[in-house]
């Protein structure tokens, strides 16, 4: 029964899948009222993200499958794929907006199976996703009131002022979905929070749907955002706000991500600040920046859900989650360290991997818009990403063990492992050949969306206007100098030894012992507080404004919910005196007014 | 065959440069300094002696593949820099490469080794490679957005394409964008781990750094692969800013020429604090390349 | 010397004025008095008050009485038969409410010891 | 030797220690020739500021001195140094870091020891708590004698070094290696139950891999 | 004899139900005449439909309108009655077969419930002023009795609470009844429509005022519903399930119809109604965020979503209109399932307090899991048909550029979220509940949540195939809102 139970969920995991293999040019319609209809089609940027939900939810779904069946999850995990299938499926803005809210409901549901979940976590996750939710209503009743259908398309003769409305409602709906600032609050709380397998899909796969979203902005404004506002040195005008938007998101978030003590809450402070490039790319609006975009949305996936479901793998089997717990784990979960170590360089976006490729993309594209000081604070962003890439391997995996169950942890089970090799290969082989993933993946997107496509020359090459790399000669001359370098070395290595223990350290001729404090993984990053900027950002959160915003709120309820606690006197009262003044008002107006 | 041939020649040319330049390096210091200071080969014994020492230890097997990381980083970085234009020879790969992966390039062998040093445990090597990164996210900013002037003018980011384009001193990227150059001169010194910028493995402070716990002959391939990379990060600025080389005397002049300014100011200041270097670079060079963002940018 | 009473306008005011007072009387009892069965009692007089406006003022006076008899065979100087049928209902009603609302105060009052409207509104969760 | 005029107490010995030092190095190969010529060209000291020769150090190091001249440059830890200069007298407490350094240094590797007190306790020779004999610790390779030694005894000692390395003559490390019980054993007396994990030494006794 | 389709048996039949009562408990079958009387009108009701499609249907009582009293049977009012059957029915469903406590078993809920059927039918079908007066009477003191019904202090407070605001609204009605009648000398509604503007203008607003006080009070319109959270904290949660379900819809819909009627000027009606609605929305939705007992809070959210078929049914647009009566039929079957929900949870829990239902959905998962469902039905998240209602209502005022409600009920939806997800993650909350623990309770029958997985099983059709209603629904709007229909049908004469 219970075999059946998990093939039958693995099964469902695999729909989306099928549905990208079965689908095809066809549409689906589906009556509502008033002659409104759901129609379902699979565009090519549908498809693209159908694509990552398929390579996602297997994934996560084989080791979700392990031990004792958890129904509801499964369950809701389902309602949740039927969501996120139907959101992307959507030919209007009706589909989008049910597929939207079941996938936010069935999310937050399985958020809160996690025991870990405080009430205020889950409050702010639902209320920031029903936010964003209720945004994308309102901005899709304007788009109604403008256009008289809830068909996406293009928005070319309404009034200026009703496409900022559309623009914005959509927008901020979106961006807060993408987690960003100052509206990012819901996304460390939540995946900290949430189970941890789940943790994947929330940063894997369901942020990637605020991404889909922004990428219709292009599709309801044509001319990737310039027919909104003209043009401000090479870019959309209406795109540089957003732009920034995502600049100082990636900024800030990673400065906040360097803070942690949580390898969760860093991921997601990592999360956003990856979501954050991508929203600048897609505010840059040309082929190579919305390239860029596509291709970091690729790799953000494979690396989100590498790392969380290798985490998620840690915390099983040692049932710490901070850095200051954990430690060399490098000789009992190696294959562990390898797959954090792929995902960190994917998430830093170094070569060789393809996490470079998308960079590189949207490094250009900023470069050819001439938007040079975005440039600036996206390298700002992505340089100050290595300290806490540094952080997430040396914490868990290098320096020393700092709790028994770090001593004494094994390998993850292999339903964590296989999910975990298969996205490394994937990471490896796109990283040897950009051009296949430019373009069989990015090009048809870039065609839908009205742009021209980059092409490639070849499987390995990355071409555009101005240069490019080849994949297959940059991990050859890798990998090749590495392997020479090595077996030289292993040639001539003398009289190598390997240390008696970890405590084995030049420590000012000290012999430092287990209690020692040598990790210095917690501390990491504790002297930027010092620089002046990055102590600014370390010093202000929004969670003040938030926890502000609610006392206001519960203070009005309670001045509102004391009128409710009187006797029927009062009530009389008050329906009298209503009367009275009513009816005295009549009579001075001398009629009804 | 050729390519092989030539990977070797780049890779033995820039490690006799390397040695000789850091050679004249000491012993200007020590000139500056009035002492004798070592012979120009001291690097080369340095190094020799390491790589010849009879006993290493390593801390595990992270610890012994960091330095290989690194050399094989630093061999592929110095293989994308074209050294000669106009030539055949001592290209290496640089055609399939562009300004941007070399500067990612840069970072890769340097991250590859402090996976090393966190694998010894040694809280003074995190603490260095910490003190690195910091640096680094302080100097890449103004250094990057210096290069994409350069990129910007050119509208290209192959630096065989910035390097044909300047064919002659009056088109030499020193002349015609010369806040480019002021730009990334500082962050350049930063990235060659000279003072004032040394902070990182400053011995007396952090316990040489990165490097406490390297000995023997990881320590050697340290020293190797330090060398080629200062000399491969100073033709890809002799490259981008003072047009190229077409033979390899012009190229060791001009390289020569640039080191001597480099050290000359690293010679001339004191050490500065990690934050002090980042707080520096995000004011001044930074300042001064948003300057050249908005004259390149909006004014011209 | 009282005809003047007799004059259709002149009464009607005067039922309009009493009905106005007693519908008053009957508000201040509801609202001020705290003794359940006084607030019964201030609603049953509101309930005439109203009763009353309705038939006085539905009524003229010389006007006789609804019914079809000998010698009356047109509905000529009766009076409107409606307002009067509906008086009765809605004072069976009323008288029901009214009925209702004491018996439960009387349950109340054995469940409390308290007849004050007062603590009512006290009611805790 | 000792009875000889010409030298008195550890000159001696020194003189000792330099006897071969003019002789040629016989039957070295050209590889091994090579190598020891450049390692003595190359030598990274850890200088253990233990006692008062601590400051004749820097004057070494420094200009008026300059020992880069002759390759001889500090090194931050004891993985990357050649040569431990003892500097001065040891009491027990910092005996036991210098071994631990010693035991850090990557082979080959020489102790250079300053002054008196490091051949036999010198103006300590009677106190409780100072390592009398430092050979009978760690195996030393050149004593500069001298209290302290100016830095101009220092270059003699360093060259002389360096001429012991030239000719690749086995350094102390290889005593160190073969007698790794006997020094134990005197350690163990002076710690007593204090020695340092055993994983600081034992790979002594498993021999070259 | 031939049966007769009339709508006189959606009065007739509960009433001659309820008469005979001494008869039924003496032959054992209130439970099942208390679920079938209802049943047996739903199916008439349903057998209605295609009839009334054609042309409304008109009961005369005696003598033909204007002069006689007369029951009128439309789109709107007929989608109205058969809501109310059902609601019954699903009521009498979960009394009979879900082991309720004594109290609500027996020949006391079984009139009284029957009565309160009486009452709603009466106020949706009558055409006659007066009668209108009558059924208000029946229906509330049938509403007084049951809420005191458990005859403890909580439901005898609220039973004379209700009591006496009950009957200042009633007197607020028949006021306004008396004055129609001095100045138009008619009772019947399509008759005082027609006369009514020929009335002077203040006491056309003194009438107009009295009825919205009077209606307004009973249909828990903000300034004059404070007293609604008490009487549903007092009530048994079966009981408030009529309340919320039946009693409010019967009263919200005759404030419109009459408005409908008798205001001729929309504008004005416009505005107050649209007021109304509003504040009642927004006050009662933050007024909920602090309630800590469960049936409060659903009080509040009750009245939140009153405010909000106001707001819809006060702009007087066919598809704002359309999409209040949709929302109507949703938040009955919502708030049915909510108070059954929470029928269930009290006995299992022994409380509705917030502290003393975490994880409660540890010893009753079906009853939170359907909670849940309610939630998500009641917030207007697809894919229950409660977002269907909500985007016909939206889609209504965008479709007519009308903004502001449109962002006032986004808001007030996100401020109902905060509260209804609250409950939801302290019944999911990882501790042990409080007082189940050591209470064997024996688990509910399954046949008890029979009536619950029905209703959401409607919701979920209705939200996935919302056309299904589309005609009635689309109708009942029509109807209500298209007042020379209404005159002409019932006068024979276009006015």
């Amino acid at each position: 029964m219970n075999l059946i139970l998990k093939l039958l969920f693995l099964a469902v995991s695999l729909t989306p899948a099928l549905t990208l293999l079965t689908w095809g040019d066809g549409t689906l319609a589906w009556p509502l009222f008033g002659g409104f209809e759901l129609l379902f089609e699979l565009g090519p940027l549908s498809a693209f993200f159908l694509l990552l939900l398929a390579l996602g939810t297997p994934l996560v779904a084989l080791p979700m499958a392990r031990g004792t069946p958890d129904r509801a999850a499964y369950g809701l995990f389902a309602l949740l794929l039927l969501g996120m299938q139907m959101l992307l499926l959507a030919g209007d803005f009706l589909g989008l907006f049910i597929g939207w809210e079941v996938m936010t409901w069935s999310s937050y549901l399985l958020l809160i199976r996690s025991t870990r979940t405080t009430l205020e976590g889950a409050q702010t996750y639902i209320l920031f996703n029903l936010a964003s939710a209720f945004l994308l209503l309102a901005g899709m009743l304007v788009f109604y009131s403008l256009t008289g259908d809830f068909r996406i398309a293009p928005l070319t003769e309404a009034s200026a002022a009703g496409r900022w409305a559309v623009f914005i409602l959509l927008g901020l709906a979106f961006l807060i979905k993408v987690g960003a600032l100052p509206l990012h609050r819901w996304i460390p709380l939540g995946y900290d929070q949430a189970p941890d397998l789940f943790s994947a899909v929330l940063a894997g796969l369901i942020s990637k749907m605020g991404l889909y979203g922004l990428l219709l902005l292009p599709t309801l404004f044509p001319d990737a955002l310039a027919g909104l506002s003209g043009r401000l040195l090479n870019g959309p005008a209406a795109g540089y706000g957003l732009a920034w938007i995502g600049a100082i998101t990636a900024v800030v978030a990673t400065f906040k991500a360097i803070s942690q003590q949580d390898i969760k809450r860093l991921l997601a402070y990592s999360s956003i600040a990856q979501l954050g490039y991508v929203v600048t790319a897609i505010g840059v609006g040309s082929s190579l920046a919305v390239g860029g975009a596509i291709f970091q949305t690729l790799v953000h996936t494979l690396v989100k859900l590498l790392l969380f479901i290798t985490f998620a793998g840690i915390v099983l089997q040692t049932g710490q989650r901070r850095f200051n717990d954990l430690g060399h784990l490098i000789d009992r979960m190696p294959m562990a360290f390898f797959a954090v170590l792929i995902g960190i360089i994917g998430l830093a976006g170094m070569p060789p991997l393809p996490g470079f490729a998308a960079k590189y993309l949207m490094f250009v594209g900023l470069i050819d818009a001439r938007w040079l000081l975005l440039l600036a604070a996206m390298m700002l962003s992505s340089t100050a990403a290595f300290i806490y890439c540094y952080r997430l391997i040396y914490g868990p995996f290098l320096g020393h063990a700092n709790s028994p169950e770090a001593r004494t942890a094994t390998e993850a089970p292999w339903s964590y492992l296989v999910p975990q090799v298969v996205l490394m290969g994937l990471l490896v082989l796109l990283g040897i050949f950009p051009g296949f993933a430019i373009e069989v993946i990015v090009d048809p997107v870039l065609m839908t969306l009205g742009l021209t496509p980059i092409g490639a020359p070849s499987w390995g090459e990355l071409a555009t206007p101005y240069g490019g790399y080849d994949g297959v000669v940059l991990m050859t001359v890798f990998g090749g100098a590495f392997v020479i370098v090595t077996a030289l070395f292993w040639l001539a290595r003398g009289q190598m030894r390997r240390a008696g223990s970890p405590y084995d350290l030049s420590f000012a001729g000290e012999v430092p012992t287990a209690d020692t404090p040598l990790h210095y993984g917690a501390g990491m990053g504790r002297e930027l507080r010092r620089i002046p900027l990055i102590g600014w950002i370390l010093a202000h959160t929004t969670a003040g404004v938030q926890a502000g915003l609610t006392r206001q709120t519960l203070a009005a309820a309670g001045l509102l919910g004391g009128l409710y606690r009187r006797d029927p006197q009062t009530w009389t009262l008050l329906a009298v005196l209503v009367l009275v003044v009513a009816s005295t008002l009549l009579a001075l107006n001398g009629g009804w007014f | 065959m050729h390519v092989l041939l030539d990977s070797l020649a780049m890779i033995a040319l820039c490690y006799v440069m390397g040695f000789l330049f850091q050679g004249f390096y000491r012993q200007f210091n020590a000139r500056l300094q009035r002492r004798w200071g070592p012979s120009i080969w001291q690097n080369l014994y340095d190094n020799m002696k390491f790589l010849l020492k009879s006993e290493t230890l390593i801390h595990g097997p992270m610890f012994f593949f960091g330095p290989m990381i690194i050399a094989a980083g630093a061999i592929t970085t110095l293989l994308f820099v074209p050294f000669l234009k106009d030539s055949d020879w001592l290209q290496g790969v640089s055609t399939h490469g562009n300004l941007i992966l070399i500067i990612y390039l840069l970072v890769v062998g340097p991250l590859g080794n402090a996976l090393a040093v966190g694998s010894s445990g040694n809280p003074f090597g995190v603490m260095g490679v910490t003190r690195g990164l910091t640096r680094l996210m302080g100097l890449e900013v103004p250094f990057f957005l210096g290069l994409a002037l350069v990129m910007l003018q050119h509208e290209t980011t192959s630096v065989h394409a910035i390097m044909a384009a300047q064919d002659g001193i009056a088109h030499w990227n020193l002349i015609t964008n010369p806040i480019a150059f002021a730009v990334i001169l500082l962050p350049f010194i930063a990235s060659q781990n000279a003072s004032p910028f040394d902070v990182v493995g400053a011995p007396v402070e952090v316990y040489a750094g990165p490097r406490v716990e390297f000995g023997g002959r990881l320590l050697g391939v340290l020293m190797t692969q330090n060398m080629m990379m200062t000399i491969a990060k100073l033709v890809l600025v002799v490259d981008l800013f003072l047009g190229g080389a077409s033979n390899v005397l012009e190229l060791i002049a001009k390289a020569f020429a640039l080191f001597l300014l480099t050290t000359a100011i690293s010679a001339a200041f004191p050490r500065l604090k990690t934050e002090q270097t980042v707080d520096f670079f995000w004011k001044v060079p930074l300042g001064l390349a948003v300057l050249g963002v908005v004259l390149n940018v909006w004014l011209i | 010397m009282l005809e003047f009473l007799d004059s259709p306008s002149v009464l009607h005011g005067l039922h309009t004025i009493g009905s106005l007072t007693l519908f008053a009387v009957g508000l201040y009892g509801l609202l001020g008095k705290r003794h359940l069965l006084k607030v019964f009692i201030s609603l049953a007089l509101m309930e005439l008050a109203v009763y009353l406006l309705f038939i006085a003022l539905a009524t003229t006076p010389g006007e006789t009485a609804p019914i079809l008899s000998d010698g009356l065979t047109a509905f000529v100087g009766m009076a409107d038969p409606v307002p009067q049928a509906l008086t009765l209902t809605a004072i069976v009603i009323g008288m029901a409410v009214l009925a209702l609302g004491v018996s439960l105060a009387i349950r109340y009052h054995r469940l409390s010891a308290s007849a004050d409207i007062r603590t009512l509104a006290d009611a805790k969760d | 030797m000792y009875h000889k005029s010409d030298c008195e107490g550890f000159q001696c010995e020194q003189r000792m220690l330099e006897a071969n030092l003019g002789q040629d190095d016989a039957g070295l190969g050209v590889v091994e020739r090579l190598i020891g010529w450049l390692r003595q060209r190359s030598l990274f000291v850890l200088a253990y500021g233990t006692g008062c020769g601590a400051i004749e150090m820097r004057p070494l190091m420094t200009s008026r001195f300059d020992a880069e001249r002759f390759g001889i440059i500090g090194a931050a830890t004891p993985r990357q140094a050649d040569v431990l200069v003892i500097s001065g007298y040891l009491a027990v407490k910092t005996l036991k870091r210098v071994i631990r350094s010693y035991e850090q240094m990557q082979e080959p590797k020489y102790v250079i020891a300053l002054g008196s007190c490091t051949i036999n306790g010198g103006m300590y020779w009677d106190s409780y708590n100072t390592i009398k004999c430092l050979d009978h610790y760690i195996p030393v390779d050149m004593y500069i004698n001298g209290c302290m030694p100016r830095p101009e005894a220092l270059i003699e000692g360093f060259t002389a070094l360096q001429e012991r390395i030239r000719r690749g003559e086995p350094g102390g490390y290889q005593r160190y290696r073969d007698n790794i019980d006997w020094y134990k054993a005197n350690q163990r007396r002076v710690f007593g139950d204090n020695m340092p994990p055993a994983y600081t030494y034992d790979w002594y006794s498993e021999g070259a891999t | 004899m031939e049966f007769s389709a009339s709508p006189v048996w959606f009065i007739a039949l509960p009433l001659l139900a309820a008469f005979s009562a001494p008869l039924w408990t003496r032959w054992h079958l209130l439970d099942h005449l208390l679920f079938g009387v209802p049943l047996v009108l739903l199916i008439l009701a349903l057998g209605l439909f295609p009839t009334v499609h054609e042309a409304p249907l008109l009961e005369t009582i005696v003598i033909a309108p204007p002069l006689g009293i007369h029951l009128h049977l439309d789109s709107a009012s007929l989608l109205l009655v058969t809501l109310f059957c059902f609601a019954v029915t699903l009521v009498a469903a979960f009394l009979w077969l879900g082991a309720t406590d004594s109290h609500l078993r027996g020949r006391r809920p079984f009139v009284l419930i029957l009565l309160l059927l009486v009452g709603g039918n009466g106020l949706v079908l009558t055409g006659d002023l007066f009668n209108l007066y009558v059924f208000l009477e029946i229906a509330g003191v049938s509403a007084y009795v049951l809420s005191a019904l458990r005859d403890d202090r909580p439901a005898l407070e609220a039973g004379l609470k209700y009591l006496i605001i009950g009957s200042v609204a009633a007197l607020f009605f028949l006021l306004a009844v008396v004055l129609v009648y001095l100045q138009t000398g008619q009772l019947n509604l399509a008759a005082v429509a027609r006369e009514f503007a020929a009335i002077p203008p203040a006491m056309q607003g003194l009438i107009a005022l009295l009825m919205l006080i009077g209606l307004g009070i009973k249909s828990e319109l903000f300034p004059f519903n404070f007293w609604v959270p008490d009487v549903y904290r007092g009530s048994d949660p079966a009981v408030t399930a009529l309340f919320s379900g039946l009693l409010v819809k019967a009263f919200l819909f005759v404030l419109v119809h009459l408005a409908v009627l008798i205001w001729a000027d929309p504008a004005v009606a416009r505005v107050w109604l649209m007021t109304l609605g509003a504040l009642t929305l927004i006050v009662a939705e933050l007024a909920a965020l602090r309630q800590d007992d469960m049936r409060r809070m659903l009080a509040y959210s009750s009245l939140g979503q009153i405010g909000l078929i106001m707001l819809a049914l006060g702009f007087f647009s066919e598809t704002t209109t359309a999409g209040a009566f949709f929302h109507m039929i949703n938040h009955t079957l919502v708030k049915l399932l909510l108070f059954l929900v929470a029928a269930l949870l009290l006995r299992r829990c022994l409380s509705l307090r917030l502290e003393d239902l975490a994880g409660a959905a540890r010893v009753s998962p079906l009853a939170a899991g359907l909670f849940v469902v309610g939630a998500l039905g009641v917030l207007g998240l697809p894919p229950f048909g409660g977002f269907m209602s909500k985007l016909w209502m939206l889609q209504g005022f965008a479709e007519a550029q009308r903004i502001w409600p449109i962002a006032l009920i986004l808001f007030a939806a996100l401020i109902e979220a905060g509260y209804y997800f609250r409950w939801i993650r302290v019944l999911y909350a990882p501790v042990a509940p409080a007082a189940s623990a050591d209470t064997k309770t024996t688990p509910e029958p399954w046949a008890a949540y029979a009536p619950l997985l029905l209703i959401a099983g409607l919701m979920l059709l209705l939200g996935v195939a919302p056309f299904l209603l589309e005609t009635s629904v689309v109708e009942a709007a029509h109807a209500l809102l298209d007042r020379d229909l209404t005159l002409q049908s019932v006068l024979g004469v276009a006015q």
